[in-house]
């Protein structure tokens, strides 16, 4: 099908549906806690609201501080785009593309680091360092997992990555890249994105002193980047690429929900991790990973 | 020629190394040496079967320079600096006099494992060369006294001289007496720097010499 | 054509040394005009207008007929050095070394070694001659010595100069023996391809000290850090953008032109993945920015190395093409860190020189004194992270293709590419937040002292380089095909069956276009996001820093305790020094804690050697005692040794 | 007879010098000599004469192939010596003079020598001529150095002339006539008796090693060196060093043809190596650049010899760096003299930041060091290299390795003690007694020149000088 029209509407996908899943998260937390919780389009509202909200911002603060938020929000999205959609493949696929989608969240992570140093608050400067610290243990988990698939798949291309038979190592692949999701996107247990304690956050702390449009940008790019991890989770799992397009469409959904209960279901289950453990987690997902890497490879002698 | 005259002085010449060797006077010790030129100066008549200008022209220097000159100066010296003897010697007499004496009997030993011509072979020259180069690097290692260190230096000299009496004959003269000279000359500034460390440091006790060091 | 460019520039150089001794306009114009002259050669060679260059001459020197030749290999290299060494004589033009140091000779001095070693640099490139080789070779190590110790009435510069001096002669010495092997193997100092002659492999491993010393490879960095940290900034950028690349060069030359042995390709992508790792975790935990950048230095020529590793390693398997994606990828790469670690020395000697620290916990807040300095250091420091769209990230994507690929193809070499796979994803995450703490703690936040509040940006010559140097990083990041074909060629001169890397070409291409669009969007997103947020309007208020009402400089995030986190996770191999003082009773008075970063392998390994060599020297000079008679003694000993050897062979004999 | 007047031109010199009565006209004498010794030796050098082969003395193949440098290396120190010893003028110079000529003419003897006595004497001659330059400056510690030099060389001296005698029984022995010119004694060759003529190659290596400074003979150089003016030092490290090796060069052809050859090289191969080590770890911690001096040149021996070891390549090599290390260490030290004397001292502990108060000097001291520690383009990284592929083209790998790995520590040793000195903020010290020293041209330019020679050495090596070394490596490797 021609790009013309297959681009605007990816993009509708992604910047619409993305939205939605931490509201259903909060649901399904607050369906566990027994509570009725905020409505499925809290964050909908909140966007709405900061988009038209004044921006506070610190005498300290470069110009970066408006822009990061922008860029990272663009490298989010662009991250997204990458991403192919079950049978529909990817709109732009290249050999290589996956790298390009791992180093484009980087480009995101940099880009609101840096804003969340300039005010130069003690605070973010601490979120800035547990964010980018973390994250090394994150990215060598996400590289591992797409040598995995591409080593079972033969190829470097993400549309073909995510088309693989149900490989060995499906099971071990698909816990360390939850794990990766839950890190990646400072979910409980490594962060509690609904939590005021500062101390204690990650992310949050790391946008603190951002509001109005940034902001708005931000938590934007959040959800989808939450979006993201769970759709490439799901099709890293699921042979989805093989079906025909409305039962792909619905395995997809079928997919993505269960990562979203599992989700919720974590977070009001488990506590969050003491920092000097969250390392251990991410080691523990990184060697899954890696173990998902040698039965790629030598499971898949072509 | 005269083997048994030659071997008699040579004897002489050992039994002067012991002296020296045991000796703690510094006037005895270059007593000895001055004695040990003398015969060493002697030794050419009775190589040589006739006589010869040359022959006896070193002989004469020879006496004359190691026998006379040498131990004079060094007597001044060492009355200029009031050395009586030698003190606490970095090698005792007794154990000098050992050494000296076994390394007289391996010196023979080994002369005999040495080729040598027919008309050497009956002679005392290289077994008296190498007692009196040993006792010389005894003294010059184990003396304390720069007098005791020249002493030392000078009967080395005299037991290369006596190897030297080996080629008399085959060499040149000019070559001896030329080496001869350049000997004297040697101990004859070995003789004026002494005199100089004397005024100098005044004193002849090396123990004072060891300014430069690393 | 190419040897009148060349001639041009060494008289240009020349008389460009000569005159900067009086004055330094005339010297800035010939120096610019040879570097021009270089680069025209360079690119001429390297893009294929002129064939490769090679010129045989009858005049000698020290026996040897000079004899040049510039290729596709070297050709790459001489234009990374004409760029940076132009960024940095226009930087060196304004620099004002003698405010530092009193003595007034410094810039004169500074003018003639800086032409010096420009020289030699290019001299050492495109020669062809073993002993040739060699005299460039150890001229310009000492050029970058003088040069180092511009400022030399410094300790610190003057200990850094000799640990500089003495390291590079080391590596000297194992080149010393690989050419004159060469020569007594080959019968002649010609140099030239000669890949059939296996016996010859073995001298790689000599090849392999020597240059890898001088490139900064892991465990033979040490003296890397200092000497870029003490030396003035656009002495810094060119020893990292070009003077440790000589080792790389070397390293492909030779590996291209000898035979190497079958483990080889292991050994350096095994070190190069060591020294990507190690590198990048001792510049996160660095306090001294230029010593920060230094490290981040080993951390690229690992990467570098990486790359040569699989082009090593691709001939084990069928088809080699992961091997040359991966050599184009180092070779791309040698120019991105070139070009942008030279912006970021240059950036940083900017820094240096207008608050008169490198600490980065005394530094802060400086964008707003220094705009450009910041702006073209965030683009460096955004391209030395590996981020798209900039050059960085294409060299490391490229090497990225080439290992996945030596993976996929299931062959025994996946068993080097996975493990370097993974040194490469660690080494990009730990390289960001490397960086973000640099740009952070120095541009960022309120300056804490009022030197550093009153810094003001340096002046045109200074900035020009700057942004010359940042717009070729961004070019070379949004349209990296362009270096395509040089990279073809100099992979071809490198290895006739490497010729087929034009296989770069066609992912460059592709990354090119995605690389434009997303710069394009990137923007688009800024301005929509700045002016949505101009429109409703930003009121200034203090930072938010969780209710607390006055925050200062003193609650910043040190330098320390930006790295703590990850530096606790590798603490078994950086053992920083540690001082600790608790705060005691109701009313403490002052306590603290700090941890200063250690050159471990310097002092943990190499320190304590010396130190024993020492001990031995000093035992043997304890028996030059002065003691006359000892010293008749060893004079017996001597003739008894001589004696017993004569004995013992007459024996034999 | 024109090689003749290379030895009694300097000692006709020597006694008018010693009548001449002006302290002030009397240096001219030097520079008068030096340009007449020079020019007699390069003309014998561009038309050499015939030798006769039992001459004692003769400028062959050998004394042509370095008394042209030694003349060069004269010439330039005796330059150097004029406002020297107008700096000096409260020293009288009268014995000065005419020893220091006497010295270079007993030096162009011994090596011209081609009679083993001759060369004895020769040798004797210039150590004890040198005994009152070493004490010029009649300070205690250059008496305490001289009685040092006197009886380790004396012992040296005595050990070579028991070899020499030793060396004359062999070929008396083997029925030779006693004629002890290296001709025939060449030509009886193999009928030497072997146990006499290894004794007597043991006795000589040791004694000549002493006078060279080979290790662990070498103990007389730091101390003679150190307490010497720099002049002396550049002489005697230069000259006197030389004529102890090239003795040992003739006598070990000797060997070469009684077929001993390979026994010798051992000696010659296991003596370097030790001298080059011993060396090496003494620079490493040495702290005076006087000093230092002394063991790089123990160092250069050290190479030489274990040079020498290598065949005829390796002597061909070896005669390139007896240039090439004479020149340059002249060069190092008269610019060292002259720090000495702007400084006052010489110990690193006392002096820092030279390059402030004599900067030429300085600058002249330094770029001396990169050439004696084989950086291009001075002519020691060429002589050097040449040594090395001699080492691997002989297929001697581990003497190539130890080689390398003592000129890498000797390295550390020179930068650290130099550079240490050279650069820093100076040290206030109360200025040197005696007149304030001032970098003239006088003595500036001798060191420069011969820095100059050196570099000219090396980059381009005239042809006629390779043809003059191989024509020696010739005549010391014929074996009948």
């Amino acid at each position: 099908m021609s790009h013309l029209w297959e681009l605007p509407l990816r993009l509708a996908f992604w910047l619409l549906v993305a939205p939605l899943v931490p509201g259903l998260i909060n649901r399904i937390k607050a369906w566990v806690a027994g509570r009725r919780g905020p409505p499925v389009l809290q964050l909908y509202y909140d966007l709405a609201r900061l988009w038209r909200k004044q921006v506070v911002k610190s005498p300290l603060a470069s110009p970066g501080f408006i822009l990061g938020p922008a860029v990272a929000w663009v490298a989010v999205v662009a991250a997204a785009l990458l991403l192919p959609l079950g049978p529909a493949g990817s709109i732009a696929g290249f050999p290589g593309d996956a790298l390009v989608l791992v180093y484009l969240l980087a480009l995101a992570r940099f880009a609101t680091a840096w804003a969340a140093m300039e005010p130069g608050s003690a605070f973010e400067g601490m979120g800035v360092v547990r964010e980018v610290s973390f994250a090394v243990l994150a990215e060598g988990s996400i590289i591992a997992a797409l040598l995995a698939l591409s080593a079972q798949a033969g190829s470097l291309r993400l549309d073909a990555m995510l088309a693989p038979m149900v490989g060995t190592g499906s099971a071990l692949l698909a816990a360390g890249l939850f794990t990766v999701l839950l890190a990646e996107n400072c979910r409980v247990p490594f962060d509690d994105p609904n939590t005021h304690l500062e101390l204690t956050m990650i992310h949050e702390v790391m946008v603190l002193d951002h509001s109005g449009p940034p902001l708005a940008a931000i938590l934007h790019g959040a959800s989808v980047k939450l979006l993201l991890f769970s759709v490439l989770l799901v099709q890293a799992v699921l042979p989805v690429a093989g079906l025909p397009p409305w039962l792909a469409g619905a395995a997809l959904l079928a997919g993505v929900l269960p990562v979203v209960v599992g989700i919720g279901l974590v977070e009001s289950l488990l506590a969050r991790l003491a920092f000097r453990r969250v390392p251990l987690l991410l080691t523990t997902a990184f060697l899954l990973c890696l173990f998902a890497l040698l039965m790629a490879w030598k499971g898949g002698t072509a | 020629m005269n083997t048994s005259g030659l071997n008699l002085l040579i004897g002489l010449a050992m039994g002067l190394n012991l002296l020296a060797l045991g000796s703690g006077r510094v006037s005895s010790l270059i007593r000895a040496v001055s004695f040990q030129g003398m015969a060493l100066g002697a030794m050419p008549f009775l190589l040589s079967h006739e006589f010869s200008p040359w022959v006896t022209l070193v002989a004469i220097a020879t006496m004359v320079g190691k026998g006379w000159v040498i131990p004079l100066l060094l007597g001044r010296a060492m009355r200029a600096a009031h050395i009586e003897r030698e003190i606490d010697p970095l090698i005792g007499f007794v154990p000098s006099l050992l050494l000296g004496a076994g390394g007289t009997i391996a010196a023979i030993a080994l002369a005999r494992s040495l080729p040598l011509r027919p008309e050497h072979a009956g002679t005392l020259l290289v077994p008296g060369a190498v007692a009196s180069i040993l006792t010389g690097f005894i003294l010059l290692i184990g003396r304390n006294k720069a007098l005791s260190q020249v002493c030392g230096y000078l009967i080395l000299e005299n037991g290369i001289y006596l190897f030297g009496l080996l080629l008399i004959h085959a060499t040149p003269l000019l070559v001896e007496a030329g080496i001869l000279l350049d000997v004297t000359v040697g101990v004859f500034v070995i003789g004026i720097i002494v005199d100089r460390i004397q005024r100098a440091f005044d004193t002849l006790d090396t123990r004072k010499l060891t300014v430069l060091r690393e | 054509m190419i040897g009148a460019l060349l001639l041009f520039a060494t008289v240009a150089l020349g008389l460009g040394a000569l005159a900067g001794r009086w004055s330094s306009r005339p010297w800035l114009l010939l120096t610019l005009a040879a570097t021009a002259a270089l680069a025209a050669a360079g690119l001429a060679v390297g893009t294929g207008l002129a064939p490769d260059w090679d010129w045989r001459s009858a005049f000698t020197l020290g026996g040897q007929p000079l004899h040049l030749r510039l290729d596709g290999l070297s050709a790459l290299f001489l234009v990374l050095l004409a760029g940076v060494g132009a960024a940095g004589t226009a930087y060196a033009f304004a620099y004002p070394i003698h405010t530092h140091s009193s003595d007034h000779g410094a810039p004169a001095r500074g003018r003639f070694w800086w032409n010096g070693l420009l020289f030699h640099l290019g001299f050492v490139l495109v020669n062809a001659n073993g002993l040739h080789f060699l005299i460039g070779w150890e001229l310009f190590t000492v050029c970058a010595y003088f040069l180092i110790v511009l400022d030399r009435r410094k300790w610190a510069v003057r200990q850094a100069g000799w640990l500089y001096l003495a390291a590079s002669h080391a590596g000297t010495v194992a080149l010393f023996a690989f050419f004159a092997l060469l020569a007594s193997a080959t019968g002649s100092w010609d140099l030239g391809p000669l890949r059939t002659r296996t016996e010859l492999a073995p001298l790689f491993w000599l090849a392999l000290f020597g240059f890898g010393l001088k490139a900064g490879l892991f465990p033979l960095h040490v003296w890397l850090p200092s000497a870029h940290a003490n030396a003035p900034g656009h002495v810094s950028a060119l020893l990292s953008g070009v003077a440790i690349k000589m080792g790389v060069y070397g390293l492909l030359r030779f590996s291209g032109w000898l035979p190497v042995p079958a483990s080889a390709g292991w050994v350096v992508l095994g070190l190069g993945a060591l020294g990507t790792f190690a590198g990048i975790v001792f510049a996160l935990v660095q306090t001294d920015l230029k010593r920060l950048l230094a490290y981040c230095s080993v951390e690229n020529i690992g990467i570098i190395l990486i790359g040569l590793g699989a082009a090593l390693l691709a001939p084990l398997t069928a088809d080699g093409a992961w091997g040359r994606l991966a050599l184009a990828g180092a070779l791309l790469h040698t120019w991105n860190h070139g070009f942008a670690k030279a912006l970021l020395f240059l950036g940083a000697g900017a820094v240096a020189h207008a608050t008169g620290t490198r600490e980065m916990t005394r530094l802060g807040g400086l964008w707003r004194g220094m705009p450009v300095t910041t702006l073209t250091f965030l683009v460096g420091a955004a391209s030395m992270a590996g981020l798209p769209p900039l050059a960085g990230f294409a060299g490391e994507w490229l090497i990225y293709l080439g290992l996945f690929e030596a993976v996929v193809g299931h062959g025994p070499a996946g068993w080097a590419a996975g493990p370097a796979v993974m040194a490469l994803a660690l080494a990009g995450a730990l390289a960001l937040a490397t960086f973000i703490k640099a740009g952070g703690l120095v541009f960022l936040g309120t300056p804490r002292s009022p030197a550093v509040a009153g810094a003001r940006d340096p002046g045109g010559w200074m900035r020009g380089p700057l942004i010359a140097l940042a717009v070729l990083v961004m070019l070379l990041g949004l349209v990296p095909f362009a270096a395509a074909p040089l990279l073809a060629r100099a992979a071809g001169a490198w290895r006739p069956l490497a010729e087929g890397v034009t296989a770069s070409a066609p992912p460059l291409a592709t990354l090119a276009r995605f690389h434009l669009l997303l710069a394009a969007v990137l923007l688009a997103g800024g301005v929509v996001l700045w002016r949505r947020t101009r429109a409703q309007g930003v009121t200034l208020g203090p930072t938010w820093d969780c209710g607390y009402a006055q925050p200062s400089r003193r609650m910043h995030y040190t330098a320390g305790g930006f790295s703590g986190t990850i530096g606790g996770w590798f603490t078994w191999f950086l053992r920083p020094a540690r001082s600790l003082r608790r705060p005691h009773g109701p009313f403490p008075d002052r306590a603290f804690t700090r941890e200063d970063p250690r050159e471990t392998v310097l002092e943990d390994l190499v320190r304590p050697t010396g130190a024993g060599v020492l001990r031995i020297s000093t035992a043997v000079r304890r028996l030059q005692h002065g003691r006359l008679q000892s010293y008749i003694l060893y004079i017996l000993i001597g003739v008894g040794a001589l004696g017993l050897i004569v004995l013992f062979h007459g024996g034999r004999s | 007879m024109i090689p003749l007047l290379l030895i009694l031109l300097p000692l006709a010199g020597a006694l008018l010098a010693a009548a001449a009565p002006s302290d002030r006209t009397r240096p001219w004498f030097l520079p008068a000599v030096g340009v007449s010794h020079t020019g007699l030796s390069l003309h014998l050098l561009l038309h050499p004469p015939v030798v006769a082969d039992g001459a004692w003395f003769g400028f062959d193949a050998v004394a042509r192939a370095v008394l042209p440098m030694v003349s060069v290396l004269f010439l330039l120190c005796s330059l150097y010596g004029v406002p020297y010893l107008r700096a000096r003028s409260e020293r009288p110079n009268r014995v000065f003079v005419a020893t220091l000529l006497a010295v270079i003419g007993l030096i162009s003897a011994g090596l011209m020598a081609r009679h083993l006595g001759v060369l004895w004497i020769a040798t004797e001659g210039v150590t004890l001529a040198a005994v009152p330059l070493l004490h010029f400056n009649r300070t205690p510690r250059a008496f305490e150095a001289t009685w040092k030099y006197l009886l380790v060389g004396g012992t040296g001296i005595a050990l070579s002339l028991l070899g020499s005698f030793c060396l004359g029984y062999a070929s008396l022995y083997g029925h030779g006539s006693g004629d002890l010119t290296f001709h025939a004694l060449t030509e009886a060759g193999a009928d030497l008796s072997r146990p006499w003529l290894l004794i007597a190659w043991v006795l000589l290596l040791a004694g000549y090693g002493t006078k060279m400074g080979l290790a662990p003979m070498h103990t007389w150089k730091p101390d003679a060196y150190g307490e010497a003016p720099g002049l002396v030092g550049a002489i005697l490290a230069g000259g006197l060093t030389t004529v102890a090796f090239v003795a040992l060069l003739r006598v070990r052809s000797v060997l070469g043809a009684a077929g001993e050859g390979a026994v010798a090289d051992l000696t010659l191969l296991c003596l370097g190596l030790f001298s080059l080590g011993v060396a090496a770890l003494y620079l490493l911690g040495t702290r005076d650049f006087k000093r230092m001096l002394a063991y790089s040149s123990v160092e250069h021996m050290g190479i030489l010899s274990l040079a020498t070891a290598l065949g005829p390549a390796g002597i061909g090599a070896a005669l390139f760096h007896v240039w090439t290390n004479s020149l340059t260490k002249g060069s190092l030290f008269l610019s060292a003299g002259n720090l000495r004397r702007s400084a006052g001292t010489a110990s690193m502990d006392d002096v820092r930041g030279l390059s402030e108060s004599a900067p030429r000097s300085t600058a002249l001291f330094v770029a001396g060091l990169f050439a004696v520690t084989a950086c291009p383009p001075f002519g020691i990284f060429f002589s050097e290299l040449r040594i090395l592929r001699a080492a691997m083209d002989g297929g001697h790998g581990f003497t190539a390795g130890a080689f390398l790995l003592g000129l890498l520590f000797a390295f550390f040793g020179l930068t650290r003690v130099v550079l240490g000195v050279a650069y820093g903020p100076p040290r206030r010290r109360p200025p040197a007694p005696g007149p304030r020293f001032a970098e003239t041209a006088g003595v500036i330019l001798p060191p420069l020149v011969l820095l100059g020679l050196s570099a000219w050495l090396g980059l381009s090596p005239p042809p006629l000088l390779e043809q003059v070394w191989s024509a020696a490596v010739a005549q010391l490797a014929s074996t009948p």
